[in-house]
């Protein structure tokens, strides 16, 4: 059977245009059945496959500077496809496809082992420490498309899966193999009403992740624009989320960095 | 206090042991024979047994006679929708355009008629095929793109006169076409089963390309949501 | 009473003390149970672990026993392979705390997981790319040997033993026992390996990761070889305290002196190799990640790693007690040996704390926060748990099995005794 | 034959033996694993047919364009629509969790009626008959306008349909929910002489100064104003933030002044000053535009507004004050907004003013990239009801709230007058008071006060489809649908600088027995009857609005919009057809006055600061997603955390985390305490919407409500709410 060319969906995300209103985050929850407790403050122990981060420039008042960070998974494609979680999961629950260079989880293989969670430096990955229980009625508004996530299990984002295996189902129905670029987008990137958040193919050069990241992907995806940095870079866990920023601040906050003094 | 010495009955029970060895060993042979051929049974039979409830389906649906009288086969009724979605098992609104009155003095159609559309209520069949929630079935990949016959995997459905019995996993509240009615797991047609490695060993004789980094094979997100 | 079972020609204290004994580790045993319990009823929300610390205090647990019943396989090795015959005065005591060490392990194991029911599908979906593929595998395998080795131990049981054909069973399992030691050693090189692999290949946390020789991580060979150097140091130990408790001698010196000094010098070559491996991650590794050694140690308000652990782990309970242990004086003296021996142990419990909790504690992204953790109670009770088993099986094991050889010899019986 | 021990060994071997060559072990076990992929007690959301329809959210004056996904006849996603002008595909966090407003389990169900401190369920027929029996008998008394109604907008279908029958009923109280656009519509009116609302063309300006607006915290139609964020970046312009806090709005500006909370105003007057002294007004719009500089000069190059003296009452250094105003008037399209934090709080009349002189003077009105008037719809056009003597004599009675009277001429709307008006005499001057929607016994400030006031009307009838703390306080609560469930006319989008209406659906058949409020209306003026019911000839709700939008209303059915592309602002309406900086009415207005915090600053020497987030909503509450998307630095189990800086938690003996008491004039409570650098010392920063009475078990009971510790403060030249701060003390608890 012949194949579609392989997809690398990514993401960019303009950090300077995000304003931290916390919509991504709303919008994946209501995509994605993600579960809610009584008490939710503890962000160790709440599902959230996208999180927004709060930085500060470290500086005193009044030169104090902050930045929002909405982190998804990165989907790392690590060397070839050896995203540090994926070679980790005893079993086989957590993969890399090649075709479209997501990171999948299936919830239903997963049995807890939480090594996927001990390798990822994103913290991206979240367990179900508790039973995923909705208020009498509020189980109505659960989307069908995504399974619901039972106790003890690690899940994390997708990047909307589900909407790209609707998105081919209308396609193929309607007789094409190919997407365009607006018939897939993840939720987060749907619904930021700053427009920070950018998805697409990051192989497809007419894409807009591709012409704004520039991504050298002779070398793990590295991105040509100046403006443009992946968060932990120095690891090599080449992730598919970039991230945008003018402040030099910030770009520093990405990664890890030896001060040669 | 015991005695001190205890070796004294150990020798002495050796011999004895030997003796009682013949006699014993045709004993010990029929108890073993008689174990092996309970729980043989109970594993084989009384097990299956238990492990399914049989359901009857509300209405018993005659496909034979449907397939004549339609124009496009099973895509008569069971179609594609808008949404890239399959249809499944038809909704009353779509048997209610032929059957809003009983067409023939049938007693099944007359019942049904009077127990679901007249009240309006939806039919609630049985599906055989129904996967579990973790799986993403596309019929648009299988049927449209594969060109793959329905009855590949769902079997000869569309000339059966009724509707079998349909069976459902007490423990899992599947229906029993999941694990296939042979308890063994023998398949002998390609819709005599529908667990995963079936999709896997379809998915492998196609020679879908794998995009899986860890098995070389599909990629789990396929054919799982 | 029980005295059919307890084996000829040595002492037991009274029944009725044993079992009060029994009674008082038996209920330190039960609390853990009823943790355990309390964890598969309730799901893992019972523990204090969350999605910065997904690996903890089981974790360590795991790691730690196992690295401690590293003294069956490496005692194994040198008594059949390497043909030490002296070694097989405690080979049976060691191979009976390997038993404990790994029933103990799985057991953790299997209530760490959150999905215990489908645990098996480790193996039938195996991940052949993870090392916890490979631990779960060796491990299962390992323990099978493990039961093998132990099972003659209880056909010499003094009743079991007046049947022939356990008799004759334990006689021919001993006779190919040297088959299953190497067996053993071999399974136990890999997991063992593999454990170390566990933090090792974790590319994304530096603080773990070791770059590689082949597949392989440093670790992997660091990890078998503190397992063979300090899991004889906790046979020793475990010897010991059992003389003390029993108020006997049970092993003579020399064979412990022996398994000494060959600890001893494991732990010198290996705490070379760590201290290499240290340099080498400190001044590489790391900073090519974009760390430098005092990330990893200061600035951590509530974890409390400080750089006094590196030191307590390499210094203290690693170069200390290998130096110890290769003076002869120090291993004539009882208690200078029993202190190297306890840091010895301690050393290889502290690096396993440290690759699995301070790996996790320590912020790879720059705007995280250090991560703090401490047990739950119902952590803390299922780790007890195993050491309760450990304590009942092996008190029951020394009780009614001949697990030491030289015990009727060093502890001749009153006349008029049995 | 003897059945001994070896025989029975024998027969479990060969069971064992038997059971492993049986499948029972292999299936059982495979089973086990099935059914923990499924327990039966995690939910499996049933399949079915997607379909989309579009709809426009009414959760806030936004009016944005959303697209509603459901699964048969389920909502399980709320999309913003990318067709629509306003929101062009962005949503807010609260609009994308709207299905979990339809699906609460704490919506009122049916009508309830309050029996001895507990609700009691009741049909519509009795609700509805005996709120009429109680108007009737007011009517009889000759006091109607002891009836008043409070809603969250005055615009759109059901709200003049509530307004209109308080009209022919016979009372002018119809008070819509404070808001900065009370300010900004009065001083487009006092300037242009244009009954509008102010639009802000926030896409095309390319210097945009905000003197205290959370742009970025729910100011405006969130999505459309962080559109236009984007675009100012996208052209290389320039914003500015000038507030006491880091707020996200200042984080994400190119500059921040932290300048001291209250003198914003103070701010725009010292702008204005330098603009003129400078001589760098746009002179030929102001030439052409304007009239009554002169008096402007007079009233802004006074000393009070030198640089000098106004970094003294801001906080900056005066060169900070005189580079603003020259990089504000060297912009190509300036524009300067005003409206603190999410725009609940109207600000003073002046302040609104001075910020409006400043657009004037650098040409910034009705233009692109500057302030627009957009006119109110017109589409509501009824016959003029016939009036009986005791709706005329009741309408003849000044207002409640003391709008529109001698001494607040130009204020339509002053709720924040209503507890003190109804703690005057023997008998509140309110008997009946119909809330629907704006939660006022949430949102008002003032604390125990407004709440003993609130307390004293005997007949509360609240229309909120949920359990909301205004509905918990209320007699009746005749649920509304929500805005899934009904049909809506939405004129125009707060702070969108075009005229639009959008039509809201209802986009599943209503889950309750819930009626619409104009439904309620229309069935309580039939009670009525008389000319009440003659001013009412519409059937339905729906049926008044396809009669009233006559041919718009296919158009609307189908686009579920309609916006004036075209659209150019109307010329000034004033007297001399141009911008007034002065003139009669705005000379009889009080002098402008920084107001200061209440409180003595000896006793309290830390000023209260609330905040808003787009997190947390004041009169919605906040459904679970958005409470479980909230910061740790303002939630904390159940504590909420205050704002301050390292070195006043310092002085305080305070560490980050710590327990501590807030009290302010008005109340105390119990907080816990955030240290960031981003907020100036001497300030307590709260977020608002927290410390909820009523609402779902997410929500309820969590932190505490600024508002409870915050009082109400009237701006001397409006009479609007302009309360930014209370003086406070923090202790350690």
């Amino acid at each position: 059977m012949d194949q579609p060319k392989n997809k690398r969906y990514g993401m960019v995300i303009d950090l300077d245009k995000c304003t931290g209103c916390g919509a991504c985050m709303v919008a994946c929850m209501a995509e994605n059945n993600i579960p809610f407790r009584d008490d939710d403050t503890d962000k160790l122990l709440s599902v959230s496959w996208m999180h927004v981060y709060r930085l500060s420039n470290g500086k005193p008042f009044p030169q104090a500077e902050e930045c929002f960070l909405p982190r998804p998974c990165q989907h790392c494609e690590g060397e070839h496809g050896h995203s540090p979680c994926v070679s980790v999961c005893p079993a086989t629950a957590t993969d890399y496809d090649m075709h479209t260079g997501i990171v999948s989880q299936i919830y239903t293989r997963c049995f807890g082992c939480r090594y996927c969670m001990a390798a990822c430096p994103y913290h991206v990955r979240q367990f179900n420490w508790w039973d995923p229980v909705w208020p009498e009625g509020m189980e109505r508004a659960l989307n069908p498309d995504v399974s619901v996530r039972m106790r003890g299990v690690v899940e994390k984002c997708s990047f909307c899966y589900s909407r790209y295996q609707t998105a081919l189902n209308r396609a193929y129905v309607e007789g094409r193999r190919e997407l365009a670029e607006e018939e897939y987008q993840t939720a987060c990137a749907q619904a930021c009403p700053a427009g920070a958040i950018v998805f697409g193919d990051l192989n497809n050069p007419r894409h807009r992740v591709h012409r704004i990241v520039q991504p050298d992907l002779a070398h793990g995806g590295r991105p040509r624009n100046p403006k443009a940095f992946r968060l932990l870079e120095r690891l090599g866990t080449h992730p598919k989320v970039y991230y945008l920023t003018g402040r030099d601040w910030v770009r520093r906050a990405g990664d890890n960095e030896v001060q040669k003094s | 206090m015991e005695e001190p010495k205890s070796s004294a009955p150990s020798s002495r029970s050796e011999p004895g042991q030997g003796g009682q060895g013949d006699g014993a060993g045709g004993a010990i042979i029929l108890f073993f024979i008689l174990g092996l051929a309970a729980s043989l049974l109970v594993g084989w039979v009384a097990f299956p047994a238990l492990l399914y409830s049989e359901k009857r389906q509300p209405v018993d649906f005659n496909h034979a006679l449907h397939n004549e009288i339609v124009d496009h086969g099973c895509a008569s009724c069971h179609f594609f929708r808008a949404d890239g979605g399959f249809s499944g098992a038809p909704k009353l609104a779509q048997c209610i355009e032929c059957h809003r009155e009983a067409n023939s003095d049938d007693p099944e159609e007359i019942r049904f008629v009077e127990e679901y559309v007249k009240p309006g209520r939806e039919v609630p069949w049985l599906v055989y095929a129904r996967q579990p929630d973790c799986v993403f079935f596309s019929h648009a990949a299988h049927v449209r793109l594969g060109g793959i016959d329905c009855a590949v995997c769902h079997g000869p459905m569309g000339e059966s006169t009724s509707l079998r019995p349909y069976q459902e996993n007490r423990i899992t509240g599947y229906s029993r076409d999941i694990w296939g009615w042979n308890i063994a797991g023998i398949k002998r047609n390609s819709w005599d089963r529908m667990k995963m490695d079936d999709c896997a060993e379809c998915h492998a004789q196609a020679r879908v390309p794998g995009g899986s980094v860890q098995t070389q094979k599909d990629g789990c997100f396929v054919c799982h949501k | 009473m029980d005295s059919a079972l307890i084996p000829k020609g040595v002492e037991r204290c009274p029944l009725g003390r044993f079992l009060a004994f029994i009674a008082i580790v038996g209920a330190v045993l039960l609390w853990g149970v009823v943790a355990m319990f309390l964890i598969y009823i309730k799901g893992l929300n019972q523990t204090n672990m969350n999605n910065a610390y997904g690996f903890a205090l089981w974790i360590w647990a795991d790691l730690a026993v196992i690295a401690l019943g590293g003294g069956a396989f490496f005692t194994g090795l040198l008594r059949y392979i390497f043909g030490k015959a002296e070694l097989k005065n405690i080979i049976n005591y060691a191979v009976l705390i390997g038993f404990v060490c790994y029933s103990s392990a799985l057991l953790i194991l299997a209530i760490d997981v959150g999905q215990p029911l489908r645990a098996w599908f480790i193996f039938w979906h195996a991940n052949v790319h993870s090392m916890l593929t490979e631990v779960a595998f060796c491990l299962t395998c390992y323990f099978g040997v493990l039961t093998i080795e132990y099972i003659p131990l209880i056909l010499e049981n003094r009743q079991i033993e007046r049947i022939s054909f356990f008799r004759h069973l334990a006689h021919n399992m001993h006779g190919i026992m040297a088959v299953f030691a190497a067996t053993g050693a071999f399974l136990s090189f890999f997991h063992q390996g593999s454990l170390g692999g566990v933090s090792g290949v974790l590319y994304g946390r530096p603080f773990g990761f070791r770059s590689g020789i082949g597949i392989w991580p440093w670790t992997f060979f660091l990890y078998t070889w503190s397992a063979a150097a300090c899991g004889p140091c906790f046979t020793i130990l475990v010897t010991r305290i059992t003389e003390m408790a029993t108020r006997k001698k049970l092993v003579k010196d020399e064979v412990i002196d022996l398994l000494a000094k060959i600890a001893g010098w494991m732990l010198v070559t290996y705490i070379a190799a760590k201290i290499v491996d240290t340099v080498y991650w400190a001044a590489v590794t790391a900073p090519a990640m974009g760390f430098t050694l005092m990330d990893f140690y200061t600035n951590n308000p509530g974890s409390a790693y400080g750089l006094w652990i590196l030191i307590a782990e390499v210094g203290l309970c690693g170069v200390l007690p290998a130096l110890m242990l290769i003076a002869p004086s120090v291993r004539r003296n009882a208690r200078l040996l029993f202190l190297a021996v306890l840091l010895a142990v301690l050393g290889a419990c502290l690096n396993r704390w440290v690759m699995i909790l301070q790996m996790q504690a320590v912020p790879v992204l720059p705007f995280e926060r250090w991560f703090t953790y401490f047990p739950s109670w119902q952590e803390i009770a299922t780790t007890i748990l195993p050491v309760a088993y450990g304590i009942i099986l092996i008190a029951f094991s020394y009780r009614y099995l001949p697990i030491f050889p030289q015990e009727a010899e060093l502890n001749p019986l009153p006349e008029g005794g049995r | 034959m003897k059945i001994d021990r070896r025989s029975f060994l024998a027969f479990v071997l060969g069971g064992a033996a038997g059971t492993a060559l049986s499948p029972l072990p292999w299936k059982l076990t495979d089973d086990i694993s099935i059914w923990t992929q499924n327990w039966p007690w995690t939910p499996v959301p049933p399949k079915g047919e997607t379909t989309y329809v579009d709809s426009t959210c009414t959760l806030c004056p936004g009016g944005c364009g959303i697209r509603v996904r459901r699964v048969e006849d389920r909502v399980v996603k709320i999309e913003g629509r990318n067709d629509h002008p306003v929101n062009r595909g962005g949503i807010c966090p609260l609009g994308a969790a709207g299905a979990q407003l339809l699906y609460s389990p704490w919506r009122v169900r049916q009508p309830l009626k309050k029996m001895d401190g507990r609700f009691v369920p009741v049909s519509w027929e009795q609700a509805i008959g005996e709120i009429a029996g109680v108007l009737r008998e007011l009517r009889e008394a000759g006091t109607p306008e002891a009836v008043a109604w409070i809603a969250d907008t005055d615009r759109g279908t059901t709200a003049e349909l509530c307004r209109r029958f308080l009209t022919v009923y016979g009372s002018p109280n119809f008070i819509r929910t404070p808001c900065a656009q009370d300010a900004w519509e009065t001083a487009l009116y006092l300037t242009q002489g244009q009954r509008a609302t102010a639009g802000f063309d926030l896409e095309r300006a390319t210097f945009l100064l905000s003197l205290g607006s959370g742009l970025l915290e729910g100011w405006g139609t969130p999505p459309f104003v962080f559109r236009a964020r984007g675009a100012l970046k996208d052209n290389n312009g320039r914003f500015v933030q000038a507030e006491a806090r880091l707020s996200k709005t200042a984080a994400k500006a190119d500059q921040w002044l932290p300048i001291l909370p209250g003198s914003e105003g103070t701010l725009a007057f010292g702008l204005i000053h330098v603009l003129l002294k400078e001589g760098r007004e746009r002179k030929p719009f102001v030439a052409a535009h304007t009239a009554g500089l002169e008096e402007l000069k007079r009233q802004a190059l006074q000393e009070a507004f030198s640089p000098e003296a106004v970094a003294q009452a801001t906080g900056l250094e005066a060169k900070a004050v005189v580079e603003l105003a020259r990089a504000f008037a060297a912009a190509e399209r300036p524009l300067a907004v005003c409206g603190r934090g999410a725009g609940r709080v109207p600000g003073g009349l002046q302040e609104t003013l001075a910020v409006h002189f400043l657009n004037a003077l650098v040409g910034s009105v009705n233009v692109e990239g500057g302030v627009i008037a957009v006119p109110e719809p017109e589409y509501i056009r009824w016959p003029e009801p016939e009036m009986d003597a005791v709706a005329s004599k009741g309408m003849q009675t000044p207002r409640v709230d003391g709008a529109g009277s001698e001494r607040y001429p130009h204020a339509r709307y002053l709720l924040n007058r209503l507890p003190e008006a109804l703690l005057q005499g023997d008998r509140p001057a309110v008997r009946v008071l119909f809330v629907s929607g704006g939660n006022p016994f949430y949102s008002l400030a003032g604390g125990e006060r407004t709440e003993k006031a609130l307390a004293r009307i005997p007949l509360i009838v609240s229309f909120s489809p949920f359990l909301d703390e205004t509905a918990a306080a209320a007699h009746y609560i005749l649920p509304a649908p929500t805005h899934l469930e009904r049909w809506e006319d939405v004129p125009g989008a707060a702070g969108y600088p075009k005229p639009v209406v959008g039509l809201a659906r209802p986009v599943v058949p209503p889950r309750f027995a819930t009626m619409p409020t104009a439904d309620v209306v229309l069935r309580l003026a039939r009670r009525l009857g008389g000319p009440i019911r003659a001013a009412f000839p519409w059937e339905s709700h729906e049926a008044c609005l396809r009669q009233t939008l006559g041919p718009a209303w296919e158009t609307l059915r189908r686009k579920g919009f309609a916006v004036e592309e075209g659209f150019k602002p109307q010329p000034f309406e004033t007297a001399s057809r141009k911008f007034e900086f002065a003139n009669a009415d705005l000379k009889r207005l009080a002098a402008f006055r920084p107001l200061p915090a209440p409180g003595d600053p000896g006793a309290f020497k830390l000023t209260l600061v609330p905040f808003d987030t787009l997190r947390l909503t004041a009169a919605l509450g906040a459904p679970p997603f958005l409470v479980k998307a909230l910061e740790s630095e303002i939630l904390l189990k159940n504590d909420i955390r205050v704002e301050i800086h390292p070195q006043t938690a310092r002085d305080l003996g305070l560490a980050d985390g710590a327990d501590a008491r807030i009290t302010t004039p008005q109340g105390s409570a119990r907080v816990k305490v955030y240290l960031t650098e981003g907020i100036r010392p001497g300030l307590v920063g709260m977020a608002r919407g927290l410390g909820r009475g009523a609402h779902d078990r997410y929500l309820a009971g969590k932190g505490v409500s600024a508002n409870r510790l915050l009082a109400l403060v009237e701006d001397p030249s409006s009479g609007l709410e302009a309360g930014w701060g209370i003086r406070a003390r923090l202790e350690r608890a």
